[in-house]
């Protein structure tokens, strides 16, 4: 089942060909059903061009996990999805209309097509099934026709493709370190050679230089299988050297959308202004922060917050 | 069939005895924890019927003779008997069975030291160094017969459980299951093979399983109370039953300062206002479903030992109605005065007497909250106590007490005389902390020793001579009033009489008709016929 | 291998505590075996001579000569030879025999009977969990009525009801005792009608604390994470409820169940009682109320090493089957 | 900047404070956290629980002596005798209404008990940790394994007779029925300890009893309070379950020394259900209410019940909100 | 004034597996000095020493050997009963720092109280108010409030202001921001920054992020594996790292100014180097040997 590895795509959205479009997200609306409803994602429009890397940044709480979760429409009540579509252009031709697949339909579309890594590698994995039961778990339902053989020899290919010894495998969960338990997650998401693959936050809960280390394995992969990605993070330095495009959240809605070199250069919108401001660069000038000087002498919240 | 299952085929008797859990096999008839066997597997010499005057029933022994001191009693044997393996019944077996409960302490229930000897191979005699009348229906007719031949080869006799008994009774063993076990005609029994050819004796959980079972028809024989006892024949279609007064239901007082009794029912005068303030009818009626019946303060049976009781009595029976008068007029005597909420006093003392009951005998517990309410208006406070059986009997051993509910038992022949041997003596009492054993309300009294001692000398047939002495132990009984009479209580038993005949009844009461009487119920097996032969 | 000697380590100071208590505790109960043997016999066949206090005294060794801490040591030594003496109520059995007697019909009926309602328990739970919220939700609180009836009413008003007056069910006793004992069909099928309803009695009465358990694991194991990811996995719903939701959701109510199978024993007293059934909990009853210590002791010691080997089973399983608990410290 | 953190960094006093409140505010906390939901099931439990108990109060100022005997013997419920007689002719009812006193008296006691010796040792072990921590779980494993039934034999034989009732079987109840509830409590004062509040509190200088006493003990009271809610229905339902074994608070008057009475007075079998129904019934509503209650614990101490349980009817509501939402998304 | 000084401080700690025992040594030799006015940052990796450093300084650990000591601006040290007037600690998460259970108010008032800073009632109130007020908290609208009402810049707030109340000179923030949402972060540095500047605080800033320990301290000390391996102020540690590791932790920084640094080839960490149990100390501007020298040579 070696093909199942397309051979590396070109990269599009850095390329000069015109992007081709594989995900396509058009005036989302979700609410959450609670007393007071609430409004998280408000007529949000994307499209996730072929092989790029989407970041999706934003403070807590402004409905990133439910705009990822949509898409996929992981969402169970009381989230709901009051209009807006989700398309899926696949790489045989066909559209998808997300939102109006029936049950099996879109069991079959999960994984398969996107695939989706979450923030805590160590609750996302199930902590009392070995390592290999988890993702064999995954051919089994998906590839009825495979042979055990086969399966094994899959399992054991992505996890050399992530950097993860073969043998591994029939580790449990809390046996590995943190590091290795979100390689293994990304493994899983490559088991199926999906188009798409959203990551959700997954390196804030590792130390620096795992989630150096991990960040590099992802674009490392995503050269060479050539999928999308969907980047979600609060950490908008790390966006803004890892992703080609970035949209910016605030309270359920995108307040901008542009390359990651835009964003850093000429942002639009103040609240990026904001964010930006947020993280002191790290070799950048030392006297841009108020640490020092007449400014500092007050810390009026317009100041503080201005930056 | 009564209908439901385990009741067995139409000729088995199913007997419930009241045993709760499961049977442990044992039928060696020395054992206290021996589940059946004395009477229906084992015989004695004689049948002693404890519910009527009756002459004793000869078994394996056809006759009995005192010398006139009462040192000497010579028994002629049946012939012709064989134990049930086949091995001819002889002399030498009763000696040795006597010889071995004399010379096994650990088997000699009633501390009997006779010598016995084989006359011949039909007659043995056995002597005793003083008189001894009374142990007459003890040794005769309940010392179960033991075949030598087995028994002989037994190095501790008392210690086994007899897996395969061999006797010379109606019946044998045919099978043991522990919830469960199986008795069957003896085939060759001297008498001809009895007309009831199977006994299951049954393990349920108690009373109100029993109760459930007779209800469900599977149970023949049971005794014990059941609901509504008065329409036993209504409720149960074919049952019967019938109620025979023997044991005495008193509340038992630690009477005796002397001995270290403390409270104020050592003083006479309160025991006795206590027996006036009952009423009797009440107490018969709300704790006993009017089974109980009157009682003579001099403990002799109404019913069966009426020849007995004294006229010097005051009351030959007890009343049924208070008679509140008396009672004040006793308390008022002795220096008691009423007090306020209608209790009397003393010296600044309250007339408040606790009485303990075991938790679980419901009757008795009511009888005593009854009696309360009762004694309320005559002005003394009885507070009821509930103990675990466990507790109340040490209290009760131990003399630490001031009231209790119990009732007094009776011996192995149809005579008052064992009862006031055992509660009245003062060789079975103890001080307050020792363990008396059964005068538990300590009563002393030189008379009464003095005329039990004289009866011993006495043959139980000379009523004549026996009489004065019965007067001055009832009397001097009905004068302390140790043990407060209360009514006497009456042992029902429930019978299918569809299924068999030949039921004891109150008009021919060959038998004590409790299921657990051992060796009563085997004669009343030997009586029973399967119904329509 | 020393996760495993830790655990054998506390089972046996457990074991060892629990041995000494059952020592000392029959030892404070007030009276004494002959005297409840004698009142048992004046109230059974009514005569009992006062000579017979003596004999008995003889015959069940009651004046003990022995010091308290002498009787402890030569306590401990039986214990480990499996000698548990001769039971006093049974004299001359010996309380192994009694026991042994006994023990399994209560291990049948009230093992399977606890069984039969864990495994209903979990099943219903994972139903009713997973699809929390739906009407089947309202049918939990239902349950819990049914565990806060007393039992024994609860089993003697449906004996009343089923046995007495609708016949669908025996009334008493483990099988039709006019059977031979054995392993034969008939005897078999009369044993287990006979145990139908006692377990059923028992099966109502815990279900639903076992429904409820599992039911509340679930919803709090539905929602995470690694829920979340199964579900992204497209993975079909049977396969997400049985292998990711209830198996984890299990686990707690493994413990439980290890528990309550220790309890097997002490918990069938009441049954026992009800139904006439034969089996080790009247034995108990029996034991407390002659003050048959060695018995009591036995039992006790059954019940303890039950409760103490269920657990330590479910120790060493629980490694199995969480992983989690293999390399933990 | 974003209007939702004005607060954050206004300076002091400008801000006012509830319109700035972030969105998690809202959800509730603190104090209010500790109180239950309000739902028709917990409404259910509160008022079978307030019924019977006051019915166990203020009944026996209604009814007369519960002992009173009567020449009338066991009769059914009529206009003199609501629930009939028992077969001493005493009144159900009153008896009923004593025996429910009785009964909350002993549920009462053990629970607190119970519950006070699990606290202690679970809550003490588990924040002490290292020696007195090991004690104390083996001890409460220990007592986990013993047998109550000759326990309460022996607890009642040191209790003279006269002062015994029914705190010696609360006693025994309580003994033998604290130790699962503490090994609950260790746990989670385990995990409560690692929190940095704790170590807030000794970092300020608190001393350990007032860390266990003011910052841990209040986070587990709904936990505590769920235990004693289950406590009580054990140690009813246990009491119930000794009298019937004749093990029970024999003097004085509970649910079970009543059913105890009736079942030896064979009630069941004279079909004087007026006598046998009511003790049972009085006891499976007083548990079931309970029940009831503990849901809404249980729902505290595990907020994803509360999720589970909100949905049904918030469902409902939706509908209603769907619309309102949608044209506010549209404007 | 108080100073804080740190010496040759060890913690060992016992892991339990099974009946067998294994020591790990979490901090080595780690020695440094704590002044007035000054912030020092503690920066490292998971799981490099930092947080236990700070337990042991807010005494919630014991260290296994070395000393802590805290003295006054007579000069006196400050002993125990006393030591908690002078030291605090804020710490990481400011959702579990706060107990859920007490009000605003209750949190600081405590200390206060403990510490003999007020009495009574009103006095109290008063200074929770003034307090509350100097960690720019309105304090009418938060003092009766719970945590849960508040978000997480105003908790770490509050818990500054708790920190503050027994009149602390010596504050150890252990990653006081990393889990704040990313817009109130600076403001919490900032308001730490300005108290420490009004009250001449010394201030242990705990993180592992780089460029916030680089604006808001004076001086870094980088921990690895229990030891503090580079030293000195923080423009020379965050531009011109020595120790390797340090070299490693400041290119594993997201820096936007470096975009594509990530794809292209970047130097695997090397395992072990000769120079991993030196310390580089700026200070001194050379390597020095802690085991064979002591930390007060680097401490100096
Ligand atoms: N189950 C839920 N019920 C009600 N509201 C919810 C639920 N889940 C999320 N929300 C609300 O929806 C909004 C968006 O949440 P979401 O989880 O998408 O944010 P996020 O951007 O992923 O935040 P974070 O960075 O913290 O993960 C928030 O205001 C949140 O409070
Ligand atoms: N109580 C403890 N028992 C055993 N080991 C511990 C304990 N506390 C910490 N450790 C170990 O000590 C080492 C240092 O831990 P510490 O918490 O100080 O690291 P850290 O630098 O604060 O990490 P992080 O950045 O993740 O907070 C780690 O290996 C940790 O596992
Ligand atoms: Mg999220
Ligand atoms: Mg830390």
């Amino acid at each position: 089942m070696t093909n199942d590895i397309a051979p590396a795509a070109a990269r599009p959205a850095a390329g000069n060909t015109p992007p081709e479009a594989v995900l396509t997200v058009r005036d989302l609306n979700v609410v959450y059903r609670t007393d007071p409803p609430v409004h998280a994602v408000k007529d949000v429009s994307l499209t996730l061009n072929r092989g790029e890397i989407l970041g999706l940044a934003g403070e807590s709480g402004c409905g990133k996990s439910t705009l990822a979760y949509a898409v996929n429409r992981l969402h169970e009540w009381p989230a709901e999805v009051t209009s807006g579509s989700v398309t899926f252009h696949d790489r045989d031709g066909g559209d998808l209309d997300l939102l109006a697949l029936r049950d099996e339909e879109l069991r079959r579309f999960r994984w398969a097509k996107l695939s989706m890594v979450f923030q805590g590698a160590m609750s996302a994995l199930n902590p009392v099934i070995s390592v290999r039961a988890q993702l064999e778990d995954v051919l089994t339902t998906h590839r009825p026709g495979m042979s055990r053989q086969e399966r094994r020899e899959r399992c054991a290919e992505v996890l050399r493709l992530v950097g993860v010894e073969p043998r591994r495998m029939h580790s449990f969960p809390h046996e590995l370190s943190g590091g290795m338990r979100q390689r293994v997650m990304i493994a899983m998401a490559l088991l199926l050679d999906p188009q798409v693959m959203i990551m959700d936050e997954p390196t804030t809960a590792l130390d620096v230089l795992v989630q150096r280390g991990i960040l590099r394995e992802i674009l490392r992969l995503r050269d060479r299988l050539g999928f999308a990605v969907v980047f979600i993070t609060h950490d908008l330095p790390l966006l803004l050297e890892l992703s080609d495009r970035i949209a910016v959240m605030l309270r359920g809605e995108i307040v901008e959308y542009d390359t990651a070199e835009t964003i850093h250069r000429r942002p639009r919108h103040p609240y990026t202004r904001t964010l930006l401001d947020s993280f002191p660069s790290l070799t950048g000038d030392r006297g841009a922060f108020l640490r020092t000087g007449a400014a500092a002498r007050s810390d009026a919240p317009g100041e503080e917050d201005a930056r | 069939d009564g209908g439901g299952s385990g009741a067995g085929g139409s000729t088995t008797l199913v007997a419930y005895t009241g045993q709760s859990g499961d049977y442990q096999i044992n039928f060696n008839p020395y054992s206290p924890t021996m589940i059946d066997g004395p009477g229906s597997i084992y015989e004695p010499l004689f049948f002693y019927n404890v519910a009527r005057k009756d002459e004793p029933k000869p078994r394996l022994g056809t006759e009995f003779s005192w010398n006139d001191k009462g040192t000497e009693l010579t028994v002629t044997l049946r012939q012709g008997v064989k134990w049930t393996d086949g091995r001819p019944f002889t002399a030498d077996d009763v000696v040795f069975t006597f010889d071995m409960v004399r010379d096994n302490p650990t088997m000699n229930s009633t501390g009997f030291t006779g010598k016995t000897t084989a006359v011949d191979d039909t007659h043995v005699k056995i002597t005793f160094d003083k008189p001894s009348f009374s142990e007459g229906p003890q040794i005769l007719g309940k010392f179960w017969i033991v075949p030598k031949h087995l028994w002989a080869k037994i190095g501790k006799p008392a210690e086994d459980v007899m897996k395969n008994p061999v006797g010379t009774g109606p019946f044998k063993l045919a099978e043991f299951k522990p919830q469960a076990f199986t008795l069957e005609a003896n085939p060759d029994y001297y008498d001809g093979a009895p007309a009831l050819k199977k006994i299951r004796y049954v393990a349920l959980s108690g009373n109100q399983s029993g109760a459930d079972a007779l209800k469900a028809g599977q149970i023949d024989w049971q005794t014990g109370p059941v609901p509504d006892i008065k329409n036993v024949e209504k409720n149960y279609p074919g049952y019967r039953a019938i109620t025979v007064p023997m044991n005495q239901a008193a509340l038992f007082t630690c009477s005796n300062a002397d001995l270290g009794c403390k409270g104020p029912q050592t003083d006479p005068a309160v025991r006795k206002a206590v027996y006036y303030a009952m009423d009797r009818t009440q107490l018969n009626a709300l704790a006993f479903e009017n089974t109980a019946s009157e009682i003579s303060p001099g403990f002799a049976l109404p019913g069966r030992d009426k020849a007995l009781v004294s006229d010097r009595l005051k009351d030959p029976v007890a009343p049924m109605q208070p008679q509140p008068g008396t009672a004040r007029r006793l308390l008022e005597g002795a220096g008691w005065t009423k007090g306020s909420g209608g209790i009397y006093t003393k010296g600044g003392r309250q007339l408040a007497l606790t009485v303990k009951v075991v938790a679980g005998w419901t009757d008795y517990i009511t009888a005593v909250n009854t009696a309360a309410e009762q004694l309320k208006k005559a002005g003394i406070k009885l507070t009821v106590q509930q103990l675990s059986w466990n507790e109340w009997s040490d209290a009760r051993g131990r003399g630490q007490y001031e009231l209790l509910m119990d009732s007094l038992y009776q011996g192995p022949a149809p005579d008052p005389y064992y009862l006031y041997n055992y509660f009245f003596s003062s060789r079975t009492t103890a001080p307050v902390g020792r363990t008396a054993n059964p005068n538990f309300a300590r009563f002393k009294d030189p008379k009464v020793d003095e005329a039990l001692a004289a009866l011993a000398g006495i043959a139980m047939e000379d009523t004549a001579a026996r009489q004065p002495y019965y007067d001055t132990i009832q009397t001097r009984i009905e004068e302390s009033m140790p043990y407060i009479p209360m009514l006497t209580g009456g042992t029902t038993s429930e019978f299918n009489a569809r299924k068999f005949t030949g039921w004891p009844t109150q008009d021919n009461l060959y038998a004590f008709p409790a299921v657990w009487g051992r060796p009563d119920n085997s004669q009343i097996y030997l009586n029973l016929k399967p119904a329509g032969e | 291998m020393t996760y495993f000697a830790r655990k054998i380590g506390f089972y046996l100071v457990a074991l060892w505590a629990a041995l000494t208590l059952n020592f000392f505790i029959p030892r404070m109960m007030p009276g004494n075996p002959v005297d409840t043997l004698m009142a048992k016999l004046q109230q059974r066949g009514g005569t009992v001579d006062p000579a017979a206090r003596k004999a008995y005294e003889l015959l069940l060794g009651a004046d003990r000569s022995e010091s308290l801490f002498q009787q402890y040591v030569s306590y401990l030594g039986n214990v480990l030879r499996g000698d548990f003496g001769v039971s006093v109520s049974a004299y001359p059995a010996r309380v192994s025999e009694v026991i042994g007697q006994s023990l399994p019909w209560t291990i049948v009926l009230v093992g399977m009977a606890t069984l039969i309602s864990f495994a209903l328990g979990l099943l219903l739970g994972t139903v009713v969990g997973w699809r929390r919220g739906s009407w089947l939700d309202s049918v939990v609180p239902a349950t819990t009525v049914l565990a806060a009836v007393p039992y024994f009413w609860l089993a003697l008003v449906l004996a009343a009801l089923l046995s007495s007056t609708l016949h669908w069910f025996p009334l008493l006793g483990g099988y039709d005792v006019a059977l031979q004992l054995g392993w034969n069909r008939e005897f078999i099928s009369s044993a287990v009608y006979h145990g139908t309803l006692p377990a059923l009695t028992i099966v109502i009465s815990s279900v639903g604390g076992w429904l409820l358990g599992m039911r509340n694991m679930m919803v709090s194991t539905i929602s995470e994470d690694y829920m979340l990811t199964a579900r992204a996995k497209g993975l079909r719903n049977r396969r997400i409820m049985v292998r990711y939701a209830a198996r984890n959701a299990a686990l707690p109510s493994i413990a439980g169940f290890a528990t309550s199978l220790g309890f097997v024993v002490s918990g069938s007293v009441v049954t026992e009682q009800v139904f006439s059934y034969p089996g080790v909990g009247t034995r108990l009853l029996q034991a407390v109320q002659n003050n048959d210590y060695a018995l009591m002791q036995g039992i006790f010691l059954v019940i303890t090493v039950a409760v103490l080997g269920a657990n330590l089973l479910v120790d060493l399983l629980y490694g199995v089957i969480d992983p989690r608990t293999r390399t933990s410290h | 900047m974003p209007p939702d953190r004005a607060l954050e960094e206004s300076p002091p006093g400008t801000g006012d404070g509830t319109a700035a409140l972030p969105p998690t505010a809202r959800r509730r906390g603190g104090r209010r956290a500790l109180l239950p939901t309000w739902s028709p099931k917990l409404g259910i439990g509160l008022g079978l629980v307030v019924a019977i108990a006051l019915f166990g109060l203020i009944g026996p100022l209604f009814t007369g002596d519960p002992d009173t005997i009567r020449n009338i013997g066991l009769t059914p419920p009529s206009g003199e005798h609501l629930l009939g007689t028992t077969q001493t002719g005493q009144d159900v009812l009153a008896q009923l209404v004593h025996a429910t006193r009785g009964s909350l008296q002993i549920g009462l006691l053990v629970g607190v008990m119970a519950t006070a010796l699990s606290a202690l040792f679970g809550i003490i072990g588990g924040y002490a940790g290292g020696f007195a921590d090991e004690a104390f779980s083996l001890f409460s494993n220990v007592m986990l394994v013993i047998p109550g039934l000759p326990l309460v034999i022996v607890i009642s034989g040191f209790v003279p007779a006269d002062q015994r009732g029914s705190w010696t079987i609360a006693v025994v109840l309580a003994i033998t029925g604290w130790a699962a509830a503490a090994r609950v409590l260790r746990a989670q004062t385990l995990s409560l300890r690692g929190r940095d509040y704790v170590a807030a509190a000794r970092v300020a200088g608190e001393k350990p009893w007032r860390v266990i006493c003011v910052e841990i003990l209040p986070n587990l009271l709904p936990l505590l309070a769920s235990q004693f809610v289950f406590s009580v229905i054990a140690a009813i339902l246990n009491e119930a379950g000794l009298s019937f074994l004749g093990l029970g608070a024999s003097n004085s008057s509970t649910l079970g020394t009543m059913l105890y009475f009736a079942q030896n007075g064979f009630a069941l079998q004279r079909e004087a259900w007026w006598w046998f129904a009511p003790p049972g019934v009085v006891i499976a509503a007083f548990g079931c209410g309970l029940a009831l209650i503990n849901f809404s614990l249980d729902e505290i101490i595990n907020p994803r019940l509360r999720e589970a349980g909100r949905r049904r009817r918030a469902a409902a509501k939706a509908g209603r909100d769907t619309e309102r939402v949608t044209r506010s998304t549209a404007a | 004034m108080t100073t804080l000084e740190v010496r040759d401080l060890v913690k060992d700690f016992t892991l339990r597996s099974g009946l067998r025992r294994s020591r790990l040594r979490a901090v080595h030799r780690v020695g440094f000095t704590l002044v007035p006015g000054r912030t020092v940052a503690l920066v490292g990796a998971s799981g490099s020493g930092k947080s236990t450093v700070a337990r042991m300084i807010a005494r919630l650990e014991k260290p296994t050997s070395g000393a802590i000591t805290a003295v006054d601006s007579a000069g006196r040290r400050v002993e125990d009963p006393r030591y908690r007037d002078h030291v605090q600690m804020v710490f990481q998460d400011p959702f579990a720092s706060l107990n859920p259970f007490h009000s605003v108010e209750h949190h600081i008032a405590r200390p206060l109280l403990l510490h003999g800073r007020s009495r009574g009632r009103d006095e109290t109130r008063e200074r929770v108010a003034q307090l509350l007020e100097r960690v720019s908290l309105p304090a009418a609208a938060v003092m009766d409030r719970r945590p849960h009402e508040l978000s997480g810049g105003q908790r770490q707030r509050v818990a500054i202001a708790r920190a503050l109340a027994p009149g602390a000179q010596v504050v150890v923030a252990d990653e006081p921001v990393s889990m704040l949402d990313v817009s109130s972060r600076l403001g919490v540095l900032n308001l730490l920054a300005r108290l420490q500047r009004e009250d001449d605080l010394a201030v242990l800033y705990i993180t592992h992020d780089l460029a916030t320990a680089r604006h808001f301290s004076d001086d870094i000390l980088v921990m690895n594996r229990g030891r503090v391996v580079e030293r000195g102020p923080a423009d020379d540690v965050i531009l011109g790292p020595r120790h390797p590791y340090t070299q490693l932790l400041a290119a594993a920084a997201p820096d936007p100014e470096l975009r594509g640094r990530l794809g292209s080839a970047e130097p695997e960490p090397e395992t072990a180097s000769d120079r991993d149990h030196l310390t580089y100390d700026h200070f001194a501007g050379r390597w020095i040997d802690v085991d064979a020298e002591g930390t007060d040579a680097a401490a100096a």
